[in-house]
């Protein structure tokens, strides 16, 4: 995205001239590792009946109204431009620390958050850009945050890692995984004693699933029917693991089962399936139907972080997600097909989105650091 | 201010009484605190530090948790970052150290992480102390574990009085305090004011005034350290009692000052000896008086092992008056 | 126990003259706590078709071979009589710390333990009496460990709550509820590294279920196909608190689900019930076939420990329990009607294992406490 | 012994290289030294300090665990007990919190407990240090808190020679010791003996002989204390500086002699400052040196704040050159 936005989008709207049939199995896959060979060598062949949430698109017929389909669209397309240049600002030395990237989920934040009210609360993870801004953060300080700048959310002390903005209900990235399994159900826990109908959606990873405060959180979300949704992002590996490799359970909304609790599980390069889901599970929560296990299937397009080089998969696995799994270009298609949107207006909106992160990198490049003093500043209110 | 309106109207409550009272004024007062932990509820608790406080506020506010440390903790950052001023109360103070992530990534870190957007309004109330024959799981005194934790504060009352003013003072403020009480001390009776008052964290209290050493103390070993004194002042040796109070924020100041008037100090905690409590405090008084001092700072603490079951072993691994009394003599050789 | 053994045998085996039909539901229980009545005031009525697990017992067909049977009957009628004996040695104030019974679970330890080799491993829990002599202890040991003795088992250092005895693979009792999962998890790897065809069994409580850490360790023996059996007394309370007032799921065998394992949940009282299910687990185990979870249904007829008078549950309650639950009665009974026993000879075991027992208490009484500079060996080895 | 064999043929080598060799060894030693941790296997570790074991020993050894500390840990004690001698690696030290109870409660006791039944053979190494801009989560420096637990064993190592003889006698050492490595100091390069050595744990070492002044450091504190020593030195101030390389078993008597002989000390260490490592040191030295200091043991550490992660911010919260310099200055008055 670093370079012309124009050929940028043409590269995500592009059908792929050479559609791919193979790719790893997920679903069907045995949950226990092969040892003696290295995981995933190769991508076996794809069944022709997908596996439910990640194969085939079963495509909502009727799109949201235009408004909710375009907000959708255009929080994809910033989300994308943001870690595209999050990636580019790293890569130039402009920032410190790691940079976990979004790039390829943006379906997950955005339909979950679409489905959400400002003043409900999500908590995020260390791979959180793309839930801030899906939740409503502006672009320059968070770039500013990341960059280190007292203008970010957390005056520069927290980083990528670690950007809130209690304003809209953002309760915080983790750098623990699984570190907020717990903090999500206690601002349920809140929303209910405080009864203000709020609703907590806590997102995480595939790897986070394994922790066991998952276990202890979701049981006291059924015991006192809190509402909170706990969004599982299943992109396929944590760090360098593949989660076959790690997970006892074939799919990881089985572990809901062991909860108590309903579970579902969705296609997480559809929006519009993610927006259904969520929508469901909020009203459920909000009417006092309690807590909601969610998956979502995706995928990581990039590294761990940036600098990882992910020899850990096959280049043919990463091009069969991209190939079919880039959620803006599916939502992309799908607005094209009905209608709502236009070539040269998705275009447009891209451009747009495009200055505006530009001009939030040079916001935050031209932004002050903190006062070295600032450091011993927020220990205690 | 007249005198008899400076000598408040007291009366002799227990140190759970304190707790217990303290915890309901604070219920009445602010809807926002509630009580969770195991047991709580309409048992009171095992300990029985919240007894009637099921029956007044309800199954709402003050919750039965499961046996979930971590989780019900974690849960307890969330609401207090959310509005809420819960007091989660772990059992056994063992047991923290299944909330270690929740309380030292978590709880202390939240505010300043985010830079000061928000505040983690939550007491944490857990037990400590030896010398019931609990074995090793079930006698820890690990306050020195959360002392060393930037972004909590640490408080650690000795008596009835202080435990009612500290903990009501705990729980309004609007950052994660974990709050020591020492299970032998919940029996012990002390005078408290009949009217509504709180002692602010951060201020260490001179117990026993006296002039030839001072007697840093904590918790149950301020009890220990004045039976000491009786002792010492038998032979002509006035001990000063330095109830240290609150672990952090630390009132050096006043421990300095004594440390200095007196020219020798002790410092006395029921923690494990090493890297804990005692070698800190001593540590700040060498440091700031050194010129005052006559003879090293001297450290009193539990034994270097895990806490054993049999009461005849057990005993010789916590401080006595004994040991204190030896000190002192030793000290002034 | 404390008085005449030959009377407490005659209360043991009598058929309740009041045969009663109310007891609390359980399986079909809400998982809810109804917060604004107190839990279980009094118990509902039973419905006819009893739950699994824990109604009308199912009763085996065949008995196994007399030696197993007469030798459960012994061990489970040593552990009733031990435990009774520390309840007389704790109130007499002869024994420090507290004294969590086993009496009416003793069909876990004994069904469970039988089913195991020596050199098995198992890990125990607070309440660990029943599992170690089931696991083979030495009466005199535990006793003399339980009044804090040189003689006992830790040498006076860990008492009741941590009583280990490694020659005969039990890995000890433990303080902290959950704390041994993690341990027999590891156990049992070591088992298939050295490849020795050890099995571990993991005893937990209800309570347990709900830390975090179960489901972290139960991942990884699902992933890695462990020989561990994760086996849970479900006595219906951990502490004060009935287990549905804090558990998610109905049935706590359902958290299997969740782990990706295979579950089954037994009538607890049942020795030879929890023989059979335990015995099949152990086989699947040894043969590489993986771990199994397991649900006990059972009930403790004293308090939380003693001196606990246990009004959170109600006397009804109990006594539908005592006399339609008691695992030595129920064995008894089925070892008369199969001609295995008489009463005379269940009467002689009884009153040999009262006279073995109270010479352990006299062994205890008498032995030597430790010198207090023990207090300072073993820390390290 | 002559000349020329104690001068052993050595080579550079890295950090990260001496912590593979030294595990790499002890696995091909012992059949029972397995390493768990998360991504350790085929792909290395995230600092790549198991490269090449994976390969080598296959993933019945080298274990990658799913993503949940508390358990894999608490599994290789479980191992440890039953005649397994398991490396846990923790990624960040910071993770150690969500492993507490396993290694407090379960592993530093259970021999105790047991009165002396069996053996927990655990390695657990973690890393540690602040620097990288990695913010409050992925910072910190925690090896106090397991200095505090009686049962425990902790090393500290600064320079690859020490990390690898330490890390193989931790390997071989009956206790659960927890090893710390500076994330900083991977790619530090450092002699090496070519020939297989150890070395045992509790040996301070001293890196710099000198007469004015004891710098007493831990970690990459020991490099900073070295410089400091070379600017001192222009100055004509000889500093002599202590590696503590383990806080437990704790080498006093050398600190205590360095101290007694140069008269004055500064305790260096990288973890928050209060209720640390250095109250303890600096209190052990007081109180076994008082008459021979001619000024208070001062300590430099961390700043007691979360770790911030602007490099702006985050680089005044930690001990610096100057910091060391200023101390001796000062002290020197
Ligand atoms: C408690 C904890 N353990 C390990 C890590 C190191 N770590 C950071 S991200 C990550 C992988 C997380 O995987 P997943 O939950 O699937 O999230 P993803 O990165 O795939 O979005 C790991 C192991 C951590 N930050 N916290
Ligand atoms: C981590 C931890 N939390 C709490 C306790 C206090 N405690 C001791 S036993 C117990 C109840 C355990 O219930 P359960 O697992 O059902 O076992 P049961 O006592 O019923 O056999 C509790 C809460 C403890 N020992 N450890
Ligand atoms: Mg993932
Ligand atoms: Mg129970």
């Amino acid at each position: 995205m670093a370079g012309n936005p124009v050929i940028a989008l043409r590269r995500w709207l592009s059908v792929s001239p050479h559609p791919r049939i193979f790719s790893r199995p997920m679903a069907k896959s045995s949950p226990r590792p092969k040892k003696s060979k290295p995981a995933r060598s190769a991508p076996a062949t794809r069944s022709k009946s997908a596996p439910r949430g990640d194969g085939a698109r079963t495509r909502r017929t009727r799109l949201p109204d235009a408004d909710t389909v375009w907000s959708m669209y255009r929080k994809m397309v910033e989300i994308r431009s943001f870690e595209e240049h999050v990636w580019d600002v790293y890569t130039r030395g402009l920032m410190p620390g790691l940079a976990h990237l979004y790039i390829g989920e943006e379906a997950v934040a955005v339909g979950a958050c679409t489905a959400l009210r400002t003043d409900d609360y999500i908590t995020s993870t260390h791979r959180g850009h793309g839930h801030c801004l899906a939740k409503g953060a502006r672009l320059e300080g968070m770039m500013a945050e990341i960059m280190g700048k007292e203008a970010g959310y957390c005056r520069g002390k927290g980083g990528s890692m670690h950007i809130a903005d209690m304003s809209v209900g953002n309760l915080g990235a983790n750098g623990i995984v699984g570190g907020s399994f717990g903090i999500a159900t206690g601002a349920a826990l809140s929303a209910k004693l405080r009864k203000t109908d709020q609703v907590a959606v806590c997102f995480f990873g595939d790897g986070a699933a394994n922790q066991g405060i998952l276990m202890e959180a979701a049981n006291m979300a059924v015991i006192w029917n809190l509402p909170v949704i706990y969004l599982c992002e299943n992109n396929q590996y944590g760090e360098h693991t593949p989660f076959e490799a790690v997970t006892g359970v074939k799919e990881i909304v089985d572990r809901a089962k062991g909860f108590g609790m309903d579970g579902e599980r969705v296609d997480g390069a559809d929006v519009l399936a993610v927006l259904e889901v969520i929508r469901r599970a909020v009203d459920k929560a909000r009417k006092g139907g309690g807590p909601t296990f969610v998956e979502a299937v995706t995928y990581r397009f990039k590294g761990h972080h940036v600098g990882d080089a992910a020899g850990y998969r096959t280049k043919e696995e990463l091009a069969w997600w991209m190939d079919n799994k880039d959620p803006i270009q599916l939502l992309a298609r799908d607005m094209l097909k009905a209608g709502v949107a236009t070539d040269e207006q998705l275009l447009a909106v891209q451009e747009q989105v495009e200055v505006e992160v530009i001009a939030a990198v040079e916001f935050a490049r031209e932004a002050p650091y903190p006062a070295p003093e600032q450091a011993f500043e927020d220990v205690y209110s | 201010m007249t005198a008899t309106a400076t000598a408040k109207p007291t009366r002799e409550i227990t140190f759970r009484e304190a707790i217990c009272e303290a915890m309901a004024e604070e219920m009445r007062r602010d809807e926002a605190v509630i009580l969770i932990g195991e047991d709580v509820g309409k048992s009171g608790g095992i300990f029985k530090c919240s007894e009637g406080l099921w029956a007044e506020f309800g199954s709402n506010r003050v919750i039965d948790a499961p046996i979930a440390e971590e989780g019900y903790v974690g849960l307890s950052v969330g609401a207090a970052m959310t509005g809420m001023r819960p007091i989660a109360e772990l059992m056994f103070g063992d047991f923290a150290l299944l909330t270690m992530d929740q309380l030292v990534n978590q709880a202390a870190k939240i505010r300043y992480m985010t830079g000061g957007q928000c505040k983690v309004s939550l007491t944490v109330r857990l037990s400590m102390g030896a010398g019931r024959s609990s074995a090793a799981q079930h006698s820890q005194s690990l306050h020195a574990l959360f002392a060393h934790i930037p972004g909590l504060k640490v408080a650690i009352p000795s008596c009835p009085r202080d435990a009612k003013g500290l903990l009501k003072s705990a729980i309004r403020d609007d950052n994660p305090v974990l709050f020591f009480e020492d299970k032998l001390m919940y029996n012990d009776l002390g005078e408290v004011p009949e009217q509504e008052y709180l002692i602010p964290l951060g201020q260490a209290d001179i117990k026993r005034p006296g002039s030839d050493v001072t007697l840093v103390a904590t918790s149950s070993m301020v009890g220990l350290s004045l039976e000491a004194a009786e002792v010492l002042a038998a032979e002509g040796i006035e001990a000063e009692v330095v109830d240290v109070r609150c672990l952090y924020p630390l009132d050096a100041d006043t421990i300095v000052a004594s440390a200095k008037k007196t020219g020798y100090a002790i410092v006395i905690d029921e923690g494990a000896a090493r890297y804990g409590i005692t070698g800190e405090l001593a540590s700040v008084i060498q440091e700031r008086a050194f010129d005052w001092l006559d003879g090293p700072v001297l450290r009193i603490a539990a034994a270097d092992v895990p806490i054993p079951f049999s009461p005849v072993l057990e005993l010789p691994t916590i401080p006595d008056v004994a040991r204190v009394v030896d000190a002192v003599r030793s000290l002034r050789g």
